[in-house]
């Protein structure tokens, strides 16, 4: 029932990198935009293992939850984005390290 | 008939409450005639119980409650009294009365004059149960109370710290004493089960044989109590301190009553003491060490109150002498005979310090022959008995003493030379002082004269002196008979003889001059002697370098509790690592995602880890 | 979907018919009071709803498993979000007009947090641990002048993001070993799964639990905590503290029973480190803290740690089935403990600080000024530190018991030390509240009893009987 | 059931006492001393009755009805928890003592609280509420549960109304017997576990888990987390720090209680849980546990000697007598016990006297440190001669009471450990030095200077009457203790058959 073309770890692994990309992506960027942005990669990681798995066990599944992925990234970016307005307008800078006011 | 003896001790204590409760209500004469009288009733009920027990000299024995029951131990409030208690009863009321009614006038003028009388009052309550107890337990508390009273009048003008630390002094050692009796005390019920005297030595002597370790160990244990008691060498140095409380309680306290706590312990107990000889040797040991440097080290004082208070350790080394050699009837009488002159002599001593506005110091007075005649009649006598000259009573009581001590198993005859050297110095010392004081030039004048409360105890006490020695004691039946026959004749003589010959070398060297001790003073090894002797041949510097002093530096050192720095490194700890943790929260978010990345790693490569171990 | 499923999903039902009024009401008439008593009206129909469903407890479809434990916890959440709702009554009159959206966010996260609690699937898990986070990250940032929620929000936004990409990750590892979604699916291929390439499953679980971890402040991913419950407005940092946290544990626990994972041993290892490490730094953190909002974030982290504790109670109890009763008596008292305690904690923080800093100092005296909201604060610490006659006390007596009987010795002693440390930062802050005000002449005033005291002193009573009468609650929470 | 109206009488008394402070601000003392008299006239009216306490036959441990009163209700059936509370001689005794002192405490805090008189009454009433609980609670979790809850009010005494570094005195208070507290926590719950792994069923209460069987070594270590438990509270040697901090701090009502009752709850734990519970665990563990003692006494004497402040002192000279007490109770034979249960009693009485004295001085001298006190007895000779009597009494004068405690529990140890008792009577020699030195440092030596201006007042009427109470307390305690030694016999006679088998029966 394996016909699917390229084997599970291939696409696992690809998954994983794509994932540790992302998240180096959050670490080193300090622009809220790109931390955003990198945590969509990591999310996109995340839907494509679903859909290799999917394929794998030949149930739809995966791509259910592929779809599922999509929607609740876009929400959050959504609200990531609104949030990014409001910090533009109040701190005039969106770099992640100006916000540390709380600390100890 | 003999139901009243609870009175004797209760009558004291009530008097002694009653002036404490209502201090600041009674007037001068009240106190007094309450003071004064509650002794002099107890002496009058010691006569008539003495009367009694002439007649039908058999012991009485009241039990009034048990103090305690525990399983098997239950000592109780009680009384027994026998010859040797009606020895020492009326010794201290005897004497107790005379040197209340001294007091009454010598004390006229202290501010707290109730306080005073409350706790000789005490005193004397206390001492009676002491003698009074049937069992040891309660012996050890009328010992205690004995030694706090002490205590409390030592320390009686507590405005001047020296007092208070003088009466520390002497309740500490004292205390160290009756500790080790108190654990004698543990020892005896453990091994015996019973702390009642009479039944403990019956048992005793059924149990054990003679010359077994665990008596001796006892009786060890109660000559260290008596020792701290009566001032003897180990636990002595207390007594000369003592004298800072006023003077007619150094008479009771330090000549006639206290000290002689433990001569009667170990008097009472002597069925205990026979059953190991090494034991008696020892006490006979320490009585005849502590005669020998007591007497020296009096020989060298100024303080009049000071060669007092060495003669009377001197003395009772004597009595501990008696006691070693097993001559309980020589000792008793020794310790009464020693209760009257010794008495006499400190009361004879107040007077010339009432006089002489608290002057203490012998080669300050001088020539008090003429203008104080009843104290000078009064020390002669005192003096004569102490250095046992012939026809007084202390000539009869060391005298047989002596003679007892030479006829000891083994090392009799040295015990023997040892009581003459003593002996010989007493005469010395005693001499010594009534020629400075009484003889010479007058340096001082006395500013006031006696009053007849203070010139009748004198007079009595100088009768019992002279007459002492003729009294025969009740104790027949206390005491096993001694039965060893009277040594030869030059042995005799010559303890008669060698108080004579002290009493004629003191004259040469302090009254006539002619034999002129300056240059064996003035030598260097010379002076040193004299400066070693007056210092209690050093004892009291010793003590303090070993004991004193560490207790203290331990004290201050351990002041800050040492135990707590443990618990304060642990508070420590938590508070460095809080530190080091907040300051991780450094609230840049790009360090919040690095702690999660590193969580997310060390998870994954512990699990990875695991697995590949598993596979 | 027959009667009976439509029944038993009544909680969700009633709430969802709520928000929907809730959203008609707004587009007719904004008005802030009716709509809060909508909201209020709606949420006790809700605990209705999950009493009235309890007899229907059955699996819903593949996504939902309604059973008593379940909707007890709906219950609880339901009671946690109005007592939020309670304090934040007046928290947002001096706000522009646009309150209604609050409630509008409050609600659905409460809708998000049931779904979580009855999940028996991957995707309901998903999807209500999604809908929960998102609206709290509204609900941080939603007082426009103040700066700190603004950073507090956008701080949870990104960080939960991760996690949740890595609880996706997890699960799709998981997937990809076992082919199947859903808790008990999970449960049944696991064992196979790991015979076959275990590297797959142990990533999955380690990524799962990671992720999870980060939602209940662990240690490694504790980090935000304080920040965003300092941050937060008070009622949010309620919401946060004991819907949020208390939804997902119960989702953490049916997915470690259900999917069988307490057979890893790498995972007990890894969880153990994870408790006694939270039970220690959360303690150790709060030692010294000034801030009563952040005191409370670390004592969170360390009752999270505690807790955990029952989780790894369950690997070494394996089958026996009673003592696996004991394991869940104990996680549901102590955590239903936890969160009435905190509730009556935040909730006088509310009263007495409302927005301003929680400081220390702002609680100086308290007892001398506002002595029944004093009581009630001091009974909430006390319930944390666990002392006698308190809910947390009972709490950790089960934990001790369960600790004992599964022979946790370094859970113990962890636990132990822990609650030893945490002591001293409860009893600073009831020192504070008892020092004398100055002038010692003042006697309290007796000002009116406002509905501030009244709501203090339920909650008072509520963690106070639940420590001294617990036997009802066994019963009813023993299901 | 009278039991349970006794601490809710106290527990009452204790709100009335907080409210009636809006009557006025001497009315709530009253009313806490009313309280107080009215539970000990409530307690002797029911006790009467009873004809076992007129008999004393003993109360064997194991069988609940022979005790004196025995109350049981169920409170958390899953675990077999229930109220349950009974009444033998030692609890006994310990009840009385604590009302006694208790309002002893209220007359001695009579005048010297300044502000919000109602609430330290109150507090002070639910401490002594809370320390009743644990005389006479029977289920351990119960027992804990009082155990834990009478810190809390004692800790308000310190902190709300102590002296000037309060918040630290009675942080340490709270944190050391509240974390062994949770030692003797787990030790129960795993005690329980045993039993229910051998009986089946959970139960707390103490007449079912006396004989539960278990391995050695488990025993020795559920009956170390007991020890560690009472032996802070004793306090003994190694884990006494907190109590001259929490003395010296306390308020003079909450010194007295704290020296004269709460000591005593470490004391009467180790009687009734630590030996009867795991009986040959204590007898292996007896060694360690006499030589601490030990080492409690000499210690405690030593660091009292070096104290500065009166107060202090005196707090060392507590950890000196309990000393004697962890002795009595480790040689755990009947001469030992009495010894211990009459030091209870004895030292209740004498170290709050004493407290009573460093209170009223500090209350006219304001402080207490002996340096800047000398010569007191001439301005106030009353206070001076009390202090004379109980210093006497707490350096152990025969014919009061500390003495026959300290002879019995020396007599009982000798037939235990000879050497050890050699060292322990070294107690009596420094007890006597740092008590002399007490009495030195503060009433005798020369009048201070700096005194010179302020008019010291002398003991009022009211504090002669409370002292005088403890004064013939103690004289009676030192003349005719039977009676106290007979109550206590119920208990000793019968937990001596359950304990190990000292050497002496």
């Amino acid at each position: 029932m394996n016909e699917l073309a390229v084997p599970l770890n291939h696409l696992l692994f690809l998954s994983g990198l794509l994932f540790s990309i992302g998240m180096l992506g959050v670490m080193i960027r300090r622009n809220i935009i790109f931390i955003l942005m990198s945590i969509e990669v990591m999310l996109n990681a995340c839907a494509l293992a679903f859909v290799g798995a999917g394929a794998h066990w030949g149930q739809p599944d995966g791509q259910v939850m592929y779809v599922m992925i999509l929607s609740i990234a876009a929400a959050e970016v959504a609200v990531g984005l609104g949030l990014v307005l409001q910090i533009q307008r109040r701190f005039k800078t969106l770099d992640m390290d100006q916000a540390n006011r709380m600390r100890g | 008939m003999t139901d009243y003896i609870w009175l004797i001790p209760i009558l004291p204590l009530i008097s002694s409450i009653t002036l404490m409760l209502g201090s600041a209500y009674l007037g001068r004469s009240v106190i007094a005639t309450l003071g004064v009288g509650s002794v002099g009733l107890a002496a009058v009920l010691t006569g008539a119980l003495a009367y009694n027990f002439l007649h039908a000299p058999e012991p009485i024995h009241v039990v009034y409650w048990t103090w305690m029951q525990v399983g098997q131990f239950d000592p109780s409030i009680a009384f027994y009294f026998d010859g040797l208690t009606l020895v020492m009863m009326s010794v201290i009321t005897g004497v107790g009365f005379l040197i209340h009614l001294f007091s009454s006038e010598f004390m006229e003028h202290d501010n707290s004059y109730a306080r005073y009388f409350a706790y000789l009052n005490m005193f004397v309550a206390a001492m009676l149960i002491l003698v009074l107890a049937d069992n040891l337990l309660l012996m050890y508390l009328g010992w205690e109370g004995v030694g706090t009273c002490s205590y409390l009048l030592v320390g009686f003008w507590y405005q001047h710290s020296a007092n208070g630390r003088a009466a520390r002094k002497a309740f500490i050692v004292t205390r160290i004493g009756d500790t080790a009796m108190a654990i004698g005390l543990l020892v005896l019920f453990t091994e015996l089960g019973t702390l009642n005297i009479q039944d403990l030595v019956a048992a005793a002597q059924a149990k054990w044989q003679v010359g077994d370790v665990i008596p001796l160990l006892i009786c060890v244990l109660l000559l260290a109590g008596a020792a701290g008691k009566s001032a003897q060498l180990p636990l002595h140095t207390w007594l000369p301190d003592a004298m800072a409380g006023p003077t007619p309680v150094s008479a009771l306290i330090h000549a006639a009553t206290m000290v002689t706590a433990g001569v009667y312990l170990i008097a009472r107990t002597h069925g205990l003491f026979l059953l190991s000889p090494d034991a008696m040797t020892v006490v006979a040991v320490v009585g005849l060490l502590t005669s020998l440097v007591a007497a020296f080290t009096a020989l060298a004082q100024h303080d009049i109150k000071r060669i007092l208070a060495y003669s009377t350790i001197s003395q009772i080394g004597y009595m501990f002498l008696a006691l070693g050699v097993g001559a309980w009837t020589a000792g008793v009488f020794h310790l009464m005979t020693h209760a009257f002159f010794k008495a006499l002599l400190f009361l004879g001593s107040g007077a010339i310090i009432h006089c002489l506005h608290h002057e203490h110091d012998i080669f300050k007075m001088g020539g008090l022959r003429s203008r104080m005649p009843v104290t000078f009649w009064s020390f002669l006598i005192g003096s004569a008995a102490l250095a046992a000259l012939p026809l007084t009573s202390g000539f009869f009581s060391k005298d047989l003493i002596l003679l007892q001590a030479y006829q000891q198993a083994n090392i009799g005859p040295l015990l023997w030379v040892g009581g003459l050297g003593g002996a010989l110095l007493t005469a010395i010392y005693s001499f010594r002082l009534v020629f400075i004081v009484f003889f010479g030039h007058a340096n001082t004048s006395p500013d006031r004269e006696i009053g007849w409360r203070m010139a009748i105890p004198l007079i009595l006490l100088c009768a019992l002196s002279l007459i002492g020695g003729y009294f025969s004691l009740p104790v027949e039946k206390v005491f096993p008979i001694d039965d060893n026959q009277h040594p030869d004749q030059w042995v005799e003589l010559v303890s008669i003889s060698i108080p004579i010959f002290g009493v004629f070398l003191a004259y040469l060297l302090f009254l006539g001059r002619q034999l002129d001790p300056g240059f064996l003073i003035e030598s260097a090894s010379g002076r040193w002697l004299k400066q070693f002797w007056y210092s209690g041949w050093k004892i009291d510097r010793l003590y303090d370098l070993a004991l004193v002093n560490p207790y203290y530096w331990i004290a201050t050192i351990a002041r800050n509790e040492p135990v707590d720095k443990f618990y304060q490194s642990i508070v420590i700890t938590n508070q460095t690592l809080n530190a080091a943790l907040s300051k991780m929260q450094t609230g840049r978010m790009r360090g919040y995602i690095v702690s999660m990345v590193i969580g997310l790693i060390g998870f994954l490569g512990l699990s990875l880890f695991f697995v590949a171990g598993a596979v | 979907m027959t009667l009976s499923k439509l029944i038993a999903l009544a909680p969700i039902l009633i709430l969802s018919i709520t928000i929907i009024v809730l959203v008609l009401h707004a587009s007719l008439k904004r008005d802030h009071k009716s709509a809060w008593y909508v909201s209020a009206l709606g949420l006790l129909i809700t605990i209705w709803g999950s009493y009235y469903a309890s007899g229907y407890a059955q699996q819903v479809t593949v996504l939902l498993k309604v059973d008593n434990w379940g909707l007890l916890f709906s219950a609880l959440i339901v009671v946690s979000t109005l007592t939020t709702l309670a304090i934040s009554r007046d928290v947002f009159l001096a706000e522009g007009n646009r309150k209604e959206e609050y409630y509008l966010l409050i609600l659905l996260s409460t809708l998000g947090a049931i779904v979580l609690c009855q999940s028996s699937h991957i995707v309901s898990l998903l999807l209500g641990m999604e809908l929960m986070g998102i609206a709290v990250y509204a609900m941080i940032a939603f007082p426009e002048e103040d700066a700190l929620p603004l950073e507090a929000s956008i701080k949870y936004l990104i960080l939960s993001a991760c996690a949740s990409a890595m609880l996706l990750f997890g699960f799709a590892l998981l997937y990809a070993a076992t082919g199947d979604l859903s808790y008990a699916g999970i449960g049944s291929k696991v064992a196979s799964a790991y015979e076959s390439n275990p590297m797959l499953v142990v990533a999955g679980t380690a990524m799962v639990l990671s992720g999870i971890g980060f939602k209940l402040s662990l240690v490694p991913f504790h980090m935000w905590t304080p920040d965003v419950y300092e941050g937060a407005p008070t009622p949010v940092t309620n919401f946060l503290a004991t819907v949020s946290k208390g939804a997902m544990f119960v989702a953490l626990t049916r997915l470690f029973l259900d999917g069988k994972f307490y057979q890893f041993p790498s995972l007990i290892v890894a969880l153990t480190l994870i408790s006694v490490a939270s039970m220690l730094v959360g303690n150790l953190l709060a030692l010294r803290q000034e801030n009563v909002k952040r005191l409370l974030a670390y004592s969170s982290i360390a009752h999270f740690g505690y807790l955990l504790m029952v989780i790894v109670g369950f690997s070494s109890l394996k089958e026996t089935g009673e003592i696996l009763n004991l394991g869940r008596d104990a996680l549901t008292f102590y955590l239903a403990a936890y969160i009435l305690s905190t509730l009556a904690a935040i909730a006088v923080v509310a009263n007495v600080v409302g927005e301003k800093t929680a400081h220390i100092e702002a609680f100086t005296g308290l007892f001398w000024k506002q002595p029944l909201q004093a009581a009630a604060l001091m009974v909430a610490m006390l319930s944390f530190a666990g002392i006698p006659l308190t809910a947390g006390f009972m709490g950790k007596f089960y934990l001790i018991t369960l600790g004992l009987d599964a022979g946790l010795w370094l859970l113990l002693s962890g636990l132990i030390i822990g609650s030893a440390i945490g002591i001293y930062y409860y009893l600073r802050l009831i020192f504070a509240m008892s020092s004398p005000l100055g002038d010692p002449s003042v006697v309290p005033s007796k000002h009116s009893l406002s509905w501030r005291d009244a709501l203090a002193f339920v909650l008072l009573l509520s963690v106070l009987y639940m420590g001294s009468w617990p036997q009802p609650f066994i019963d009813f929470a023993g299901v | 059931m009278v039991l349970v109206n006794l601490i809710l009488i106290l527990l009452l008394g204790g709100v009335v006492a907080a409210v009636s402070e809006r009557v006025s601000s001497t009315t709530p003392r009253q009313v806490a001393l009313l309280v107080i008299v009215l539970a000990f006239l409530y307690l002797v009216s029911e006790l009467s009755g009873l004809d076992s306490l007129n008999q004393l036959q003993p109360s064997t441990p194991n069988d609940p009805n022979s005790w004196l009163i025995h109350f049981k209700a169920s409170w958390i059936p899953a675990f077999g928890i229930s109220i349950e509370f009974a009444l033998d001689g030692l609890s006994l005794l310990m009840v009385l003592l604590t009302l006694v002192l208790g309002a002893i405490a209220v007359s001695a805090s009579w005048t010297d609280i300044t502000e919000r008189h109602g609430f330290f009454e109150a507090n002070l009433l639910w401490t002594i509420a809370g320390v009743l609980g644990v005389f006479m609670a029977l289920d351990l979790f119960l027992f804990f549960l009082f155990w834990e809850v009478m810190l809390i009010p004692m800790y308000f005494l310190i902190a709300i109304w102590g002296h000037e570094n309060r918040g630290y005195a009675a942080m340490k208070f709270f944190i050391f017997t509240q974390a062994s507290g949770l030692l003797m926590l787990v030790a129960t719950l795993a005690l329980v576990a045993v039993y229910r792994d051998s009986m089946g069923h959970y139960s707390f209460s103490y007449f079912d888990l006396l004989n539960t069987p278990m391995a050695k070594n488990t025993a020795w270590w559920l009956m170390l987390g007991f020890f560690v438990a009472f032996v802070v509270k004793l306090p003994g040697f190694p884990f006494h720090t907190w109590l001259p901090d929490a003395h010296t701090q306390a308020p003079t009502a909450g010194s007295v209680i704290l020296a004269g009752i709460l000591l005593k709850t470490g004391a009467y734990g180790l009687i009734r849980f630590t030996v009867p519970l795991f009986p040959d665990a204590a007898l292996e563990f007896s060694n360690v546990a006499l030589t601490l003692g030990v080492a409690g006494i000499i210690y405690g004497a030593v660091l009292a000697f070096g104290q500065t402040d009166f107060k202090r002192l005196v707090a060392y000279s507590s950890v000196s007598h309990m000393g004697f007490i962890l002795l009595g109770v480790y040689a755990w034979n009947e001469l030992a016990l009495q010894g211990a249960v009459m030091q209870m009693v004895a030292h209740g009485f004498s170290t709050a006297a004493l407290f009573m004295i460093a209170g009223s001085l500090q209350e006219r001298l304001h402080t207490r440190e002996m340096p800047k006190m000398s010569g007191l007895w001439q301005s106030m000779p009353r206070m001076g001669a009390m202090a004379m009597f109980f210093v006497l009494a707490s350096l152990g004068l025969p014919g009061l009471g500390n003495f026959v405690a300290e002879f019995l529990v020396l007599l009982g140890l000798f037939q235990v450990n000879p050497w050890l008792t050699v060292l322990a009577s070294m107690g009596l020699i420094t007890g006597a030095i740092y008590s002399l030195m007490l009495m030195q440092r503060s009433f005798q030596g020369e009048p201070n200077p700096q005194l010179e201006t302020k008019t010291l007042t002398d003991f009022g009427s009211r504090e002669l009457l409370t002292m005088a109470v403890m004064v013939i307390a103690l004289v009676v305690l030192g003349i005719y203790p039977q009676p106290v030694l007979d109550i206590a016999q119920m208990t000793i006679a019968s937990t001596l058959k359950f304990g190990l088998p000292g050497a002496m029966p």
